[in-house]
């Protein structure tokens, strides 16, 4: 099914021609079979279930009725791997290969599988709203054609061929997006600093470091709609004046790697990457770096300093990297999933997109819902929904008849949230609010038997290692924190460590270089502002209220040994 | 060419050129900023955080050394919550290394004892962290005794924009973090070291001295480098 | 022009490295994409790799080195011939994969980030593989152990270890 | 009933330690110990240093006699770098040492022993300390106090700072002498000697109250150990060791500091920390020997200065054996401490700006030998190639007295102790005879802060019977 593009041809009847070609194909098919070929599925063994799937389908005479394709994440990462069956919208989980001549057989049927069948008027469906994850797993992210064939680059198309980049600029600016990285800074401002910069060449950059742990909405976006963030960036590219991107994907994500830059190969080919793109006058190419493994590239200055071939450690602002980024030189920075927003909003208006979400947020917001709750996964909610309803709705709840202690959101630079705000509004400033921050979109589910302080000892644990060493407050600080919290853990900690502890966050919070030290005493800052107590019990009582921690009172030694292999 | 403006430095009117840093105006104007990472001639980088003023409307802290001045700017270098800070900074840093004045080099002639003394710190309220950190004196000429680095990275940054031999950089990230002679190889091995001794003049701490040098003897002289950064600019 | 370097030896991987280099101009912003072959091709980084490295895109020694030790992915050392990763990530740690990690930790006789003395195994953590919903998780090579325990992930690297 | 008695912490003496008394069924003392029951680790953790830093870091191991330390871990590092450093500057540390031994030794007399010279060993123990000295014998109190600050402000002229001063560097002195300190220090002389010669004849006056208790600080026969010079005379700062035995017999002359592995012998018990050193070729323990001012002066031939040496015949008159002389020794030692210094300022080039032989190191090892007022010292360290220490073994006077003190612990409780009638002033005795070595066991090990004395009876099965806090 590859499409030559020759060069006679105009670009934009080319690419309707792709579609049409593609559909027409499709449409030769009773059946579409979409095997789930993200990172979560494909441990889970999709890949052998899609072989034995094509192998059932060619063996019993399917062969032409039926098409198996790789498709994308649906969301229920817990129930991999997931078959989706169209046009019936037929869910199965947990596939094994065994399973594939039932589910052949079954084809046509009016009942779906009762075994394997999941689902899809359930709330978890039907209370998320995509607009980043639309394609809803439908879609090959291996072929271009595919997404082409399902509306992509259509928004492309429209940008280049009927809108200025001023007119980009305010229809973004118009639709409130904000940066999902995690400050929530309006995308279109951004774009316009960056514009209207002086210097040339400008970059663009797409941050896919997703660090956090426990946060992989932006792998399932660069995994699955490689195509999609392609797009998105190409046209922030035309709005600001780039002719260079890069897709900066941290190490631990190959199959990101492999996906995006396949992505890029196949764009370059239907010239909807390069020289004269779509037949203007724009031109534009991306490459992929690859992180190796430091929390901190997520930060814009560490990441331009990783992407430059250094250490990559951050660099006071200003100057911001929107008038001297990479090289020098003025760089827009965003985050897959902002720039996956973008081709929804161009095509869609930015009144479309305005009139979802709250008054100041705007849009939708990619989770990765997990810890102890029963559908853990990938969900995609409108921006204003509360937290009860992520966790009960959604979610389903905490598993095991357990009571809910607390979410955590933002990861090291989050906080949590109790109980008593669980009919929190999920936006921007009400996380805000209560100390807490919206973040890339980790959504980590405690129960009663989370320790706070071991919470907060863990992320303090995380931003100790990944600091970069640069500023003191962060280097020392972290180490000083830490050494607190787990003196805290061990019950050797005093009242007096608890009023040190409160004095070194606010010290490292105001004075540290970056990002990763402002933020880093948060998690610990939040949990004392809502679990006290807690704390207290270790320290005074000398007791873990959750039964985590092992309390011995004897001097604890600092330092026990790290050592590593590098 | 640059324009004038005017701000404000702790109440004081001063005039400054547009390009100029705060930390540069208060120099010129006698109000003391501390500092430990900057040094004239060398890049700014905004690391120690020793440096950091309020400016009125903007609610986080900047670092003088690396902000602009603007018109209308008003700064405070000395308040309460900044000197809460400072100290607490430097007191950390001696509990990140092993620095035991009384047996320096450097004694009486090191930034971070003044530093200590400026901010009355006669005890340190956070508990040690005892790194192990070995001494290099593989160097014919100069020792580096990582127990009293800081990582200003001063040496590094010297050895890389006056010097162009960049010998050293910096291992590791966080409090592991470290100096490193080329392939973290002993200084006295290394085959880009030039032996010019501007990192040992550079250094703010005891880390770096001259050999033979016994306690309180090694007395640091930087000020050289802003001669050579005067004349390299001159070239240009 | 950059002439180019002449390889370290004769092994073949060299011109993979050099391949990567070459596709980027002998740019020194090539620096840690030069490195991922190298650690690719050879498991680690040694110091003909860097000094190689270093020399070919005109990098001084110490910033290969900085650049190599600030990076995690990046291992100084050879690994062992299988590897465990326990994942320290916010799921897999309130589920209790610190426990799987002491276990194995006893039980092997290292510490994380460490290779048995015989070289069979290296203990390593990683800081979320992404699999929350499997929480805890244990790598062992390229298998997942989904809601691991530590007398699981225990009995097999035991089965490594005994080889 | 068999019990064990403990004294903890010895007090008045500089550091930490303490007295285990055993006691058998009958209530007699069946044996004693002295126990130095605290690590210092300096030896361990100097490891790895330059050793240019070596003065001044051994200088920290003792707040009593830095300037000892200093000048011994200093021929150390002249012995590293090879050199022979300027006489001047020989001269100078000289005169720094012997200031040293003048404070340190106004320190011991009036400050730690005067008391129960004074007041009596039974005298009550909250007023038995130099404010007590101050009520009852204000002149001596005053003489102290004065013959103390002379010797420290002497070194604070020489060396910068009183305590501490990091003047001394390997190959010399880091700054020459000015006339106008020259000129004060000798100024400050003739008060210094008129001071000493007054409690001198003081303390021969009161000495035969104690004939009890210097008989029973007798009973420890034991070797001496000292520095004299080329003359065979008293000598603070560079010479040869000479022993002697407990006739006055001179055994060894002559031998060369450099070589002490050859004739002393380090030995560790299990009841301390301090190591047990012993002069070889007498064995173990026969070997055990005392050093100090006592030492000092049974082996010279004279102390080389005129007053001092017209105190000598009367020395001469005493028991040698008997610790308890170790107070008469000190204000000897002070008096030819101040005349020597006189001398030494005399010296036509001793403002000499030449004071520092400059050099790297060209030997791996060095020893350095120096009198403290406590006794001889010890220094020997190794470096590698790069002038890092290797390794470090120090031997310090309190480790030279060690088995001494220890021995006579035992005597003097043998003599003093009763647990029938049990009383705090037999206890103080057991406790003087530690005073009288002056131990500095800061130096030897290593001390952190300071307790209430406290003595415990405790049965053999470790049970504690009776517990007596001062």
């Amino acid at each position: 099914m590859t499409t030559k593009l020759p060069q006679s041809q105009l670009p934009e009847e080319e690419i309707l021609r792709v579609a049409e070609q593609e559909q027409e194909e499709k449409s030769q098919y009773q059946r579409h079979i979409y095997v789930c070929m993200g990172a979560a599925c494909l441990a889970a063994g999709s890949a052998t279930v899609k072989d034995s799937l094509s192998e059932v389908v060619d063996q019993n005479g399917f062969a032409g009725r039926c098409a198996v394709h790789g498709g994308g994440c649906r969301g229920l990462c817990a129930e991999g791997p997931t078959v989706t069956i169209e046009p019936d919208d037929v869910l199965y989980g947990k596939i094994t290969p065994q399973d594939a001549p039932d589910i052949i057989k079954n084809l046509g049927k009016k009942r779906p599988l009762e075994r394997l069948h999941r689902p899809t008027d359930r709330p978890f469906f039907l209370r998320q709203q995509r607009i980043v994850l639309e394609l809803a797993g439908k879609v090959n992210s291996e072929r271009i054609e595919d997404y082409i064939a399902s509306g992509g680059y259509k928004s492309l198309l429209k940008a280049v061929h009927e809108m200025s980049p001023v007119e980009v600029i305010n229809e973004i600016t118009r639709s409130g997006l904000r940066g999902r990285g995690g400050a929530g800074y309006s995308t279109g401002l951004k774009w316009r600093t960056v514009a209207k910069a002086d210097g040339h060449p400008k970059y663009v950059i797409c941050n896919g470091d997703e660090g956090d742990p426990g946060a992989f909405m932006d792998r399932s976006v660069m995994d699955d709609y490689p195509f999609r963030l392609l797009e998105g960036i190409t046209i922030a590219a035309y709005a600001v004046g780039a002719e260079q991107g890069y897709v900066y994907i941290r190490a631990e994500y190959p199959l990101s790697v492999r996906r995006v830059q396949n992505a890029i190969r196949q764009a370059q080919r239907l010239n909807l990457l390069g020289n004269q793109i779509a037949g203007t006058a724009f031109n534009f190419d991306v490459q992929v770096r690859v992180g190796a493994g430091a929390f901190v590239c997520g930060e814009e200055t560490a990441l331009i300093a990783s992407i430059e071939g250094k250490r990559g450690q951050p660099r006071p602002r200003p100057p911001y990297p929107a008038t001297a980024g990479l090289w020098g030189k003025p760089t827009l920075i965003n985050n897959v999933e902002t720039f996956a927003n973008i081709p929804a909003i161009i095509r869609n208006g930015a009144d479309w997109f305005a009139s979802i979400g709250t008054e100041k947020s705007k849009g939708t917001k990619v989770f990765a819902l997990t810890g102890n709750i029963n559908h853990s996964g990938l969900i995609e909610v409108p921006m204003g929904i509360t937290l009860r309803e992520i966790i009960y709705d959604i979610g389903g709840g905490i598993p095991n008849g357990k009571r809910f202690k607390a979410a955590q959101t933002g990861g090291p630079s989050g906080g949590c949230i109790p109980e008593e705000h669980l009919d929190i509004s999920m936006d921007y400033e009400s996380l805000a609010g209560i100390g807490s921050i919206m973040g890339s979109g980790g959504l980590i589910v405690m129960d009663e038997d989370s320790c706070m302080v071991n919470v907060a000892k863990y992320f303090m644990e995380f931003c100790m290692t990944e600091s970069c060493g640069k500023c003191i407050p962060c280097r020392v600080g972290t180490a000083q924190i830490y050494r607190i919290l787990d003196n805290t853990t061990r019950g050797t900690a005093t009242l007096s460590d608890l009023e040190q502890l409160e004095m070194l966050c606010d010290m490292v919070r105001h004075t540290s270089l970056c990002g990763l030290g402002q933020a880093a005493p948060n998690p610990v800052l939040s949990t004392l502002r809502f679990f006290r107590d807690e704390y207290l019990m270790h320290i005074v009582e000398k007791r873990c209220p959750a039964g985590v921690c092992h309390l011995h009172p004897e001097p604890a030694l600092y330092n026990d040994t790290k050592e590593s292999v590098r | 060419m640059s324009g004038v403006v005017t701000l404000k430095i702790n109440g004081i009117d001063v005039g400054a050129q547009e390009n100029e840093t705060i930390l540069d105006v208060a120099r010129e104007n006698d109000i003391f900023i501390p500092t430990l990472c900057y040094l004239e001639g060398l890049s700014r980088i905004g690391a120690c955080r020793l440096c950091l003023v309020e400016v009125k409307g903007i609610s986080k802290l900047l670092p003088a050394c690396a902000t602009t001045v603007a018109e209308g700017m008003e700064v405070f270098t000395d308040t309460d919550r900044l000197r809460k800070y400072r100290r607490l900074i430097v007191e950390m840093l001696f509990t990140e290394g092993n620095h035991v004045c009384s047996v320096c080099v450097a004694n009486g002639h090191c930034e971070l004892q003044t530093l200590a003394q400026q901010h009355e710190i006669d005890y340190v309220s956070l508990p040690y962290l005892y790194p192990q950190r070995t001494v290099d004196a593989s160097h014919e000429r100069f020792v580096f005794d990582h127990n009293r680095c800081v990582l200003c990275t001063r040496c590094v940054r010297v050895c890389d924009e006056v010097e162009g031999a960049h010998t050293w950089d910096i291992r590791g990230r966080g409090i592991e973090s470290g100096v490193i002679t080329d392939l973290n190889q002993p200084w006295g091995t290394s085959v880009t070291c030039t032996s010019c001794g501007k990192c040992v003049q550079a250094c703010p701490t005891g880390a770096l001295f001259m050999k033979g040098k016994s306690v309180g003897e090694m007395v640091h002289s930087p000020s050289f480098l802003t001669f050579l950064a005067q004349m390299r600019e001159a070239k240009k | 022009m950059k002439a180019t370097l002449a390889l370290p030896s004769d092994d073949k991987r060299w011109r993979m490295v050099n391949a990567t280099m070459r596709r980027h101009g002998y740019s020194s912003s090539a620096l840690i994409e030069a490195l991922h072959t190298v650690q690719q091709a050879f498991g680690y980084l040694d110091e003909t790799a860097l000094q190689y490295v270093a020399k070919s895109l005109r990098v001084p020694l110490s910033r290969v080195y900085g650049v190599a030790t600030f990076y995690n992915h990046f291992m100084m050392k050879p690994g062992g011939t299988h590897t465990c990763v326990v994942c320290l990530g916010t799921a897999c740690y309130i589920k209790g994969s610190p426990q799987i990690l002491e276990t194995l930790e006893k039980r092997l006789a290292i510490r994380k980030g460490q290779t048995t003395p015989d070289g069979k195994l290296s203990l390593m953590v990683a800081h979320c593989v992404g699999m929350c919903w499997l929480a805890p998780v244990v790598m062992l090579d390229d298998d997942v152990q989904a809601e691991a325990t530590p007398a699981q992930a225990a009995t097999k690297i035991q089965e490594w270890v005994s080889k | 009933m068999a019990k064990t008695l403990v004294i903890d912490p010895v007090t008045r003496i500089e550091g930490h330690a303490k007295i285990t008394i055993y006691l058998d069924d009958a209530g007699e003392v069946q044996n004693a110990h002295f126990h130095v029951t605290q690590v210092r680790g300096f030896e361990k953790f100097c490891e790895g240093r330059p050793f240019h830093e070596m003065p001044s870091l051994m200088a920290r191991i003792c707040g009593i006699c830095p300037v000892s330390h200093l000048l011994a871990s200093a021929k150390a590092c002249d012995g590293l770098l090879a050199v022979r450093i300027p006489v001047p500057a020989a001269n100078l540390r000289r005169i720094l040492n012997l200031a040293q031994m003048i404070q340190s030794h106004a320190l011991s007399f009036f400050y730690l022993s005067s008391p129960d010279l004074l007041l009596g060993m039974d005298a009550e123990p909250a007023a038995r300390n130099l404010f007590g000295v101050a009520q009852q014998q204000p002149q001596i109190a005053r003489d102290g106090v004065r013959l103390r600050q002379m010797g420290q402000q002497m070194i604070e002229m020489l060396g910068g700072k009183r305590i501490h001063p990091s003047w001394v560097v390997p190959g010399g002195v880091n700054a020459p002498l000015s006339a106008e300190h020259r000129d004060k220090i000798l100024a400050m002389i003739p008060e210094g000697i008129t001071t000493v010669q007054r409690t001198i004849t003081w303390f021969k006056g009161v000495i035969e109250k104690y004939a009890p208790e210097i008989q029973t600080f007798s009973r420890v026969k034991t070797l001496f150990m000292g520095l004299v010079n080329g003359d065979g005379n008293l000598e603070f700062y560079h010479g040869y060791l000479r022993l002697g035995d407990a006739a006055g017999n001179i055994i060894a002359d002559h031998l060369d500091p450099v070589a002490y592995q050859d004739y002393i012998g380090e030995a560790v018990e299990p009841w301390s920390y301090l190591k047990s050193v012993f002069y070889k070729p007498q064995g173990y323990p026969a070997g055990i020997y005392r050093v100090g001012p006592l030492a000092r002066l049974n082996v010279v031939n004279a102390c080389g200065t005129p007053l001092a040496d017209a105190e000598m015949p009367f020395f001469r008159t005493l028991d040698r054996q008997s610790s308890f002389h170790y107070h008469y020794a000190r204000l000897i030692e002070i008096l030819h401490g101040f005349e020597k210094v006189q001398e030494l300022l005399h010296t036509p080039d001793i403002l000499s700006q030449r004071v520092r032989a400059e050099a790297m190191p060209n030997s791996n090892e060095g020893i350095g030998v120096a009198e403290a007022p406590r006794g001889t010292l010890i220094h020997h360290y190794k470096i590698d190639d790069n002038g890092l220490i290797t390794h470090a073994n120090l031997v310090i006077a309190t480790g030279h007295n060690n088995l001494a003190m220890d021995r006579s612990v035992y005597e003097v409780a043998k003599e003093y102790v009763k647990s029938a009638h049990m009383n705090e002033g037999m206890l103080n005795r057991v406790e003087a005879v530690i005073r009288t070595f002056d131990p500095c066991l800061s130096c030897s090990t290593h001390a952190i802060g300071q307790m209430p004395l406290q003595l415990e009876l405790i049965a053999p099965d470790g049970t504690v019977v009776e517990t007596l806090a001062r």
